[in-house]
């Protein structure tokens, strides 16, 4: 069994590196496409420029080439795992990431962990209550939730706990120069990350209760529940062995392409905000034409949500037995 | 005959619809003995299935429930009873098999942990206990290399086996009564003989009494001591089974026995009951048969004819059933 | 006030309005100034960029020769403790003062003045060929003697020393092959600071947060008294202001606030918003215009575009009285080259629409006169608002605009790569002297494709060619400004491009901090004075 | 007309549904008939800014002076255009590609198979981004950014709709009765699996009005047309002075989504087969 | 070759449709590290039927009955082997001849409630046939429809209605008409009444065999309903394992069946008579069907066997001909073989 997993992660990780590439390629030729480069915008940012100063940077940045020739340069050093300099900040794509990359990851699983949890539960306690005044209490305020856009609910949770109670952090990961360390450390972020975490993982909250909730009540059709009810096992452990691991199968599924949708609402979230994560980085990375940055991002980007299938992938093979990774 | 293990009496159950109530199970009575096997027989639709539910009172509620009548299961009344002392009796005293095993066993968990969950809820067996008694469990049921098998997950057995673990986790705690809800329709025809085979060696080892719901009168004849025929929710006819087989008086019993030995009309056209089933909707008045039935005369149309013993021990819901005898 | 170039009495007023009540508060030691800005910098010294957040920044770390004093950003003693001129004002001699130490421990010399001049600021700072394009020799006869050679008069010289446009920069600490192969952008320096200034880098949390430090070994004694700078690095315009508002952060400088939440803001009890302090940037803004076709190409049609625009309302409704209308190519806060008897534009619609009849262009089907595209300088949402207001303007004098909606990359191209648009606003820097700041953007020789914030209009003018050339080789003076007023007399006439407002940099800071605004670059100086009560 | 008659029957049934319907109409109305009936500019500065709800305006006045009801009448119609074409689009573009990948299989349903992978990889929201900044924004790029990013999730559905109809019973007769490809794929499949479909597809215009909101946001948004999103990103700085200005359009996306994931829910009890035999 | 035997083997007179050595597999995708697998759904399967005749083909799930269905009327392609309608082969046809080949051969599936696209009316469902194929003008249709309702005793009323307003009976009904829409000279019938209540089976069946007699039909039947197939069969081939193991006239096969397994199946099946069941001996197998994936060695039935020898685990027995009939087994009419009562 182990070796099997391992030989189904190894596959799916093979399997995955055309796709990557061919997301790395489609995405150098597609932000070629953009008026403008990264020279453009460091001389525009300077105030005047000479002609001949936006062509030094241009050359230094290696703008100059033909397309074709950056490209295979870029594609050589990808496969190097190489993402190259950042162009306005002349520091490794790498380091930039490796400085961004926690904060969005702390975000986004907390997020979908809260997501999956909170969205569990509720959406088992609206199941068993069918029909009656708290399912459709669940239902309606998941509804609601739903269809709120996340940076306006992100705005207002700021106007409420951060400004007329005033009792969490508008923005930021931590408390600045406070150096905090160790546990202090953690608590400190975990106290900055209650909104940002709340109005990500709020959206898919909704998500998740109303699919758990479907999908309970679809299990709750099944036989095997009658045959629990018939061994005479209560209503609660039937919910919450019999049904939830199978109303279960689902919901990880849907986690697992909900990913690349976390990802892309970080962007909003980490503005309102001001977490320091990728999602804001991609953003400003595009407006400078920061094409290494930008690349790099979208690589990095979407090697975390093929891993994050991965995992998927994987947690749904511990949930459903039938899946025999091949 | 000692007191009966299972005594219903005059059960009723409904189904609030849209479009109305469903009377799905109308006035029906029947009691089975220790060691004896009943059958209920009928085609889908005729509230058989509902019935069987309705004993351990697993109607989902809302939309279903017993609107009438008593389960006396070995004398005391399991419609009076709280849904904490229900669930004392399900899978203790009265165990229920389904008909695909596939679907009534959860695909996620063990064999071995699904029939333990029987033993540690109701006999409160420790863990080493449980393991032990769910192999013995399953060697008790045929199961071939019980040990490894309890480890294993529903889909990685046969639908014979399925259903053999079914009945193992059926019997865990010796029940007074088995329901078997066509416990073979879904299963090959080799298959079925071993298993009908396995529940008429295992009621009597045990003296259980066994509900067998079916719509093959070819199982019914080879398996069952009495017969109960359903039709339309109702009780058309009660008999043994020598008696309803060779003495059919019901004219809807008549034509599924003719329509069910196929090999008595060689060549020719079989005996063929016209028309279908009336929706629950739709019943008709008076007798619910009276529209397919060949016999019928005026009365059956207008009127619904009350259960009449022809016989003792032998009720019949026909206005013409008496005088008949040996047609 | 700021007009008379007298600083002292004018900075002592501001103070003590803004202290009021505890006018005689000591400064006191300690303390954390925490400022927000957006974007985050991407260095750490104006050599790679000269951005405004690498501005703010870099310049708590890095200083420049000269300190400045008023709005005028008069001269004072800095790193050089002390300077002299030639009559002919082709020799600068400087003296540099002794004891003063980079961060990492090495004495700061003469070697390091002549390297940052000729091979920094020469090659990399986007303006240093402006300011020492004429320089001849740079000579060093001594660790603590300075003495620049020019070919010809600089005007501005002396004022090219602030820490963003000059800062001194540690030769030590570049290797031999960096300089050589000019790749100085990538020395490890750019992340890791050195310079002689009252803060040096604690942290960088990309993303998040900049921590400056206490510079221990500052050479003026007693100073910086803060302990710590910190930037906050706040996407969100929001959020930046909830984070001013709820006193998480003390400073939002140079407009770092949407103005409609700075309008707010400054009415709170506890918090100061000033404009004062940005006057050596003399920030302008205008319609850039492209002389090339009809009708644009018509000076009469641009004088009723002109006329169109009600400025006022612009500053009042979009930019929440923030500015104030422009009157002609030079901030009216410059006191040294700003024409006081300028009037204002006038605003009158029913004119502008004459004129356009007059002009040959009347109104055709739907009241429209031709159709033009309108782009906009991507810096926020009053630019797009703005964009918007000046569609509705012109479509009531009969000019049917579509804005297009470009980001930096694409606007830049568009206009000064492919000269492909109509009219754009557009908003530049008179920096401290017009040959600086306002010569670029009209002189004929700086319509060259490609670069930025050159004259895109394709506009070209002999007479104000030789006026402007004029100027940058006289010293400042009442001739001098004559020659100024002329330029501002043709531009305003000519309006190659369309004078609209002198947008102010507010800033916003936390009645806590003492001592902030010192002189026309107040938000660009290293700060050792700036203290929290 | 008495399979639209059953339909409303199995429709009307779930009352969040009815009322879903209602309000959509009535949004749609206003949408279509407001620009008519109160034809104030949204772009003119028709007064003080940041003037109250109810003063002189029904709405108020933005941020620069301009009617929010205007505004929001005028804003509707872009929110409401943008959405259902780009759903319109997607669905179009993935019901066709996943048709064709699901009923043959082999190749061709590899390839599709790999490319929706690949969207899915890419953050949609990103790609979204990246495209509308990279083709500068305006109605049509934002509409085909969405349309981009939003096909593939169709594609998918079709595809397993097609993939578990195409060895059903019902296709194998009409193949066995010599009916074309094209036949079965648009005349027999398609009705069966059109259902689901439908419902995911009503529920993207309303995740198509959430992006284009949150691209107007990011100042991505047509800069000549009011959309409510645009409104949003107007009022987004001056949350504090005025929360009413982002809270109205907020409150009609919100009212439009819902409105439509209602809608959504009973199109999905009315046509789900599955729901339907119970 | 005995003389009986070779009447089974070929059907009586000249076969309307022959199937020659029919192979099918079908390979499981293997992974990266695992070899692809193949499942024998059917292994050199031959039969034939002749007008007006009825072959029923019965066994348990997983014989490859259905996929034997499936393969003759060309839903799905076999991996070698050829069918031959009226002597020309049509295993290999596409296109327009395929299209054509489609009127004579018909099928009619097991499940009534799935084989009718609900999306479209009884007319129309009954129509397309005849449009595909150009077999009634536009305006004829309505009428040949109504016929054909008539003919499968449904009343033209129907016409209108659509799938989900008909019993599991009439929908069946509804099936046959669509076939005979193309008035086919082979209707494949895949368990065509396992899905429907008993007392509308007989309907069907009845109403199955009205039609043979009327438009003399040839009939491949597919069942398990062992009972069933000795009733309306003229024929009966028991499969097993993807491979025919009995084929004999159904009169000889009442009176006695040779290979073990059809012996074992037939004692199974249970007799609606409880005196006859109590009389009767059955046997009862042990264990399940193997994996089609990996077939047993040598004869497929050995590992369930209850006279298997060590010669069967080892050698493959061919069919061939044992009295009057085809088994596929080692010790078929050697005496006594297989035992009247088992061990």
């Amino acid at each position: 069994m182990k070796k099997a997993t391992f030989q189904f992660v190894l596959r799916r990780l093979l399997q995955v590196v055309p796709v990557v590439l061919a997301i790395a390629a489609f995405n150098f030729l597609l932000l070629r496409m953009a008026p403008g480069d990264a020279a453009d915008i460091l001389a525009g940012q300077m105030g005047h420029a000479t002609v001949e100063f936006t062509e030094q940077l241009r050359r230094e940045f290696g703008l100059d080439r033909p397309l074709y020739q950056q490209f295979f340069i870029y594609m050589g050093k990808l496969l190097t795992l190489d993402l190259g300099m950042s162009h306005l900040q002349q520091t490794p794509v790498v380091d930039l990431i490796v400085d961004r990359l926690p904060a969005t990851l702390i975000l986004m699983v907390s997020a979908i962990l809260l997501a999956v949890i909170v969205g569990i539960c509720i959406g088992i306690a609206a199941a068993r209550r069918q029909g009656r005044l708290a399912d459709n209490l669940i239902s309606v305020a998941a509804l609601l939730v739903y269809a709120t856009p996340a940076f306006w609910l992100g705005l207002m949770l700021i106007v409420l706990f951060s400004i007329k109670l005033d009792i969490l952090p508008s923005g930021g990961m931590m408390q600045i120069g406070a150096g905090h360390e160790g546990l202090a450390h953690v608590l400190d972020v975990t106290w900055h990350l209650i909104l940002p975490a709340t109005t990500l993982g709020l959206f898919y909250v909704a998500i998740y209760t109303r699919l758990m909730r479907a999908s309970m009540l679809e299990v709750y059709g099944l036989d095997f529940i009658v045959t629990a009810r018939a061994k005479g096992l209560s209503e609660g452990v039937i919910a919450w062995t019999h049904a939830m691991r199978n109303a279960l199968l689902p919901v990880v599924t849907l986690a697992g392409v909900q990913i690349g949708h976390l990802l892309g609402g970080s962007v909003l979230v980490e503005t309102v905000f001001g977490w320091p994560g990728l999602g804001r980085l991609v953003f400003d990375a595009l407006l400078q034409r920061d094409l290494n940055l930008l690349l790099g991002i979208l690589f990095i980007s979407s090697v975390v949500v093929v891993i994050a299938n991965l995992v998927v992938d994987l947690v749904y093979g511990l949930l459903d037995p039938r899946i025999v990774h091949r | 005959m000692s007191a009966p293990v299972l005594d219903v009496r005059s059960l009723s159950v409904e189904f609030e619809s849209t479009l109305g109530t469903i009377h799905a199970v109308r006035d029906l009575s029947f009691s089975i003995g220790e060691g004896e096997t009943l059958a209920l027989v009928g085609e889908s639709g005729s509230g058989k299935s509902t019935a069987a539910m309705a004993l351990l009172r697993l109607i989902p509620n809302p939309p279903g429930r017993i609107s009438s009548g008593a389960v006396l299961l070995a004398g005391r009344d399991l419609t009076a009873l709280s849904e904490a002392d229900l669930r004392g009796v399900r899978g203790r005293e009265m165990a229920m098999i389904f008909q695909d095993p596939m679907m009534a066993l959860n695909p996620v968990y063990t064999i071995e942990r699904q029939i333990g969950e029987v033993l540690r809820l109701h006999l409160g067996l420790s863990k080493s206990e449980i393991l032990a008694e769910v192999v013995e469990l399953l060697r008790l049921v045929g199961v071939p290399a019980p040990e490894e098998r309890a480890r294993q997950y529903p889909h990685n057995l046969s639908g014979g086996m399925r259903q053999r673990v079914m009945i193992a986790m059926a019997l865990a705690c010796r029940p007074r009564l088995l329901i078997a809800d066509e416990p073979t329709t879904a299963l090959d025809v080799t298959v079925q003989a071993q298993v009908l085979d396995l529940i008429h060696g295992l009621k009597e080892k045990f003296g259980m009494a066994v509900l067998l719901i079916t719509h093959d009168l070819g199982i019914v004849a080879e398996t069952a001591n009495r017969v109960v025929v359903m039709y339309a929710g109702r009780k058309v006819e009660e008999g043994t089974v020598g008696e309803i087989f060779a003495d059919p008086r019901h004219p809807y019993t008549r034509g599924l026995l003719g329509a069910a030995k196929w090999e008595e009309a060689d060549g020719d056209l079989l005996r063929e009951i016209p028309g279908t089933v009336p929706s629950p909707f739709e019943m008709p008045s008076g007798c619910s048969f009276a529209p397919r039935c060949a016999e019928a005369i005026p009365l059956c149309r207008s009127a619904m004819p009350e259960l009449k013993d022809v016989a003792p021990g032998r009720p019949v819901r026909c206005f013409l059933a008496e005088g008949r005898g040996h047609g | 006030m700021r007009s008379t170039g007298i600083l002292s009495l004018a900075m002592a007023a501001l103070l003590a309005g803004v202290t009021a009540g505890n006018a005689l508060a000591q400064p006191k030691k300690g303390g954390t100034l925490t400022y927000t800005y957006h974007p985050e910098p991407t260095a750490l010294s104006t050599i790679a960029t000269t951005a405004v957040p690498v501005a703010l920044i870099s310049t708590k770390i890095y200083e420049s020769l000269l300190e400045y004093e008023g709005a005028g950003l008069t001269p004072k003693p800095g790193l050089a403790e002390s300077w002299t001129v030639s009559p002919d004002s082709l020799t600068y001699t400087f003296k540099l003062r002794a004891g003063v130490k980079w961060h990492d421990g090495k004495p700061f010399t003469s070697e390091d003045v002549k390297f940052s001049i000729e091979q920094i600021a020469l090659n990399y700072h986007s303006r240093g060929r402006t300011y020492f394009g004429n320089v001849a020799a740079i000579e060093t006869p001594d660790a603590q003697t300075v003495v620049l050679r020019l070919k010809a008069p600089i005007p501005y010289l002396l004022r090219a020393f602030q820490p963003s446009e000059t800062p001194m920069m540690p030769k030590h600490a570049f290797s031999e092959q960096e300089i050589a192969e000019k790749k100085v952008r990538q020395a490890r320096i750019m992340q890791e600071p050195v310079g002689t200034g009252p803060f040096k880098l604690k942290e960088w949390r990309k993303g998040s947060h900049i921590i400056l430090e206490r510079n221990a070994d500052y050479w003026k004694p007693g100073k910086p008294y803060l302990d710590q700078v910190v930037l906050r690095v706040m996407p969100d315009g929001a959020a930046r202001a909830i984070a001013v508002e709820k006193g998480e952060v003390d400073l939002a400088p140079t407009s770092a606030l949407p103005p409609a939440e700075m309008q707010r803001l400054s009415k709170l009890p506890h918090l100061v918003a000033s404009e004062e302090g940005s006057e050596g940037l003399g920030p302008i803004m205008w319609l850039e215009v492209n002389l090339r076709d009809k009708p644009l190409s018509d000076v009469k049609v641009r004088q009723a575009i002109s006329m169109a625009i009600d400025r006022d309302k612009l500053v009042d409704v979009i930019w929440y009285g923030n500015g104030k209308p422009a009157r002609g190519p030079i901030v009216s806060g410059n006191p040294n080259h700003f024409d006081a008897s300028l009037p204002k534009f006038e605003y009158n619609p029913q004119k502008a629409a004459q004129m356009l009849d007059e002009a040959g262009y009347p109104r055709g089907a739907g009241g429209v006169r031709f159709k033009l595209t309108q782009n906009f300088l991507p810096y926020g949402e009053e630019w797009v608002r703005q964009a918007e207001y000046i569609r509705q303007e012109l479509g009531k004098i009969g000019i049917q605009v579509e804005t297009q909606s470009l980001d930096m990359g694409g606007w830049l191209k568009r206009i000064y790569t492919d000269w492909d648009y109509h009219f754009t606003s557009n908003f530049t820097h008179n920096y401290s002297d017009p040959t600086i700041g306002v010569q670029r953007a009209f002189i004929s020789s700086n319509i060259r494709k490609g670069a930025s914030f050159s004259n895109s209009m394709d506009y070209r003018n002999p007479r104000l060619d030789e006026l402007l050339l004029k100027a940058a080789g006289m010293q400042d003076g009442p001739e001098r400004k004559k020659v100024w007023n002329e330029v501002q007399a043709i531009l305003r006439n000519d309006l190659p491009v369309i004078f609209l407002i002198e947008i102010g940099y507010t800033h916003i800071w936390n009645k806590r901090v003492q001592g902030l605004i010192t002189n026309g670059i107040s938000m660009y100086t290293n700060w050792d004075s700036v203290w929290i009560q | 007309m008495r399979r639209l008659a059953t339909f409303w029957l199995r429709y009307r049934r779930n009352r969040g549904a009815v009322a879903g319907a209602l309000a959509l109409a009535v949004i749609l109305a206003l949408a279509l008939l407001g620009p008519i009936l109160y034809p104030t500019d949204p772009f003119d500065m028709v007064g003080r800014p940041f003037s109250l709800p109810f003063d002189r305006f029904p709405l108020g006045t933005d941020v620069a002076g301009r009617d929010i009801l205007a505004g929001i009448l005028n804003g509707g119609r872009v929110s409401l255009l943008i959405g259902v074409l780009a759903s319109l689009s997607a669905t179009i573009i993935g019901v066709a590609l996943g048709a064709v990948a699901g009923y043959y299989g082999g190749r061709i349903d590899d390839l599709l198979m790999r490319t929706t992978e690949f969207f899915l990889c890419i953050p949609s929201f990103v790609l979204a981004v990246v495209l509308v900044a990279i083709f500068q924004p305006s109605v049509v790029t934002v509409t085909v950014a969405i349309a981009v990013v939003s096909w593939p999730s169709v594609a998918r559905l079709a595809r397993g709709e097609f993939i578990a109809h195409r060895d059903r019973e019902y296709v194998q007769g009409c193949r066995a009765i010599g009916m074309p490809d094209w036949e079965i794929i648009l005349l027999q499949i398609m009705p069966n699996a059109l259902p689901p479909i439908i419902v995911v597809s009503s529920l993207m215009v309303a995740t198509a009005i959430l992006t284009e909101s949150g691209l107007s946001f990011l100042g991505l948004g047509d800069p000549n047309l009011v959309s409510w999103g645009y409104m949003i990103g107007v009022a987004r700085t001056v949350l504090r002075t005025a929360w009413w200005m982002a809270a109205i359009p907020g409150v009609m996306i919100l009212l439009t989504v819902l409105a439509i994931n209602l809608v959504g829910e009973g199109l999905n009890d009315a046509l789900n087969p599955r729901l339907r035999k119970r | 070759m005995a003389d009986g035997a070779s009447r089974v083997a070929s059907a009586g007179g000249a076969p309307i449709l022959e199937v020659r050595e029919l192979v099918k597999h079908y390979p499981i995708r293997g992974g990266l590290f695992s070899p692809s697998q193949m499942v024998h759904a059917l292994d050199g399967v031959s039969l034939s039927v002749a007008r007006g005749e009825t072959l029923a083909v019965v066994g348990e799930s997983g014989c490859g009955k259905s996929t034997l269905a499936r393969c003759i009327i060309r839903l799905e392609q076999p991996t070698s082997g050829h069918i031959l309608l009226k002597g020309a082969d049509i295993t290999v046809l596409a296109g327009r001849p395929l299209r054509e080949l489609r009127r004579a051969l018909q099928i009619v599936f097991q499940d009534p409630y799935a084989s009718l696209n609900p999306r479209w009316s009884i007319a129309s469902l009954i129509g397309d046939p005849m449009r595909l194929h150009g077999l009634a003008a536009r305006g004829e249709r309505r009428g040949r429809v109504a016929s054909l309702l008539e003919t499968v005793g449904l009343g033209p009323e129907f016409m209108d209605r659509y799938p989900h307003e008909l019993s599991g009976g009439q929908r069946q009904r509804v099936a046959i008409a669509r076939a005979l829409a193309m008035q086919p000279e082979v209707i494949v019938c895949d368990e065509p009444v396992s899905a429907l209540d008993v007392s509308i089976q007989a309907q069907v069946i009845n109403l199955l065999k009205r039609l043979q007699r009327q438009f003399g039909i040839a009939y491949i039947f597919i069942s398990h309903d062992l009972s069933l197939v000795k009733h309306i069969s003229d024929r009966v081939a028991v499969m097993y394992l993807g491979q025919i193991v009995e084929l004999a006239e159904t009169r000889a096969a009442r009176r006695r069946v040779l290979h073990p397994y059809s012996q074992a199946l037939f004692s199974a099946a249970p007799v609606a008579d409880p005196q006859a069941a109590a009389a009767r001996k059955r046997i009862i197998l042990a264990g399940d069907v193997p994996s089609p994936i990996e077939p047993p060695s040598g004869c497929r039935f050995h590992t369930r066997c209850p006279y298997r020898q060590d010669r069967c685990a080892r050698e493959a027995p061919q069919l061939r001909a044992v009295e009057d009939r085809l088994v596929r087994c080692h010790f078929a009419g050697e005496p006594g073989f297989p035992p009247e009562v088992p061990a």
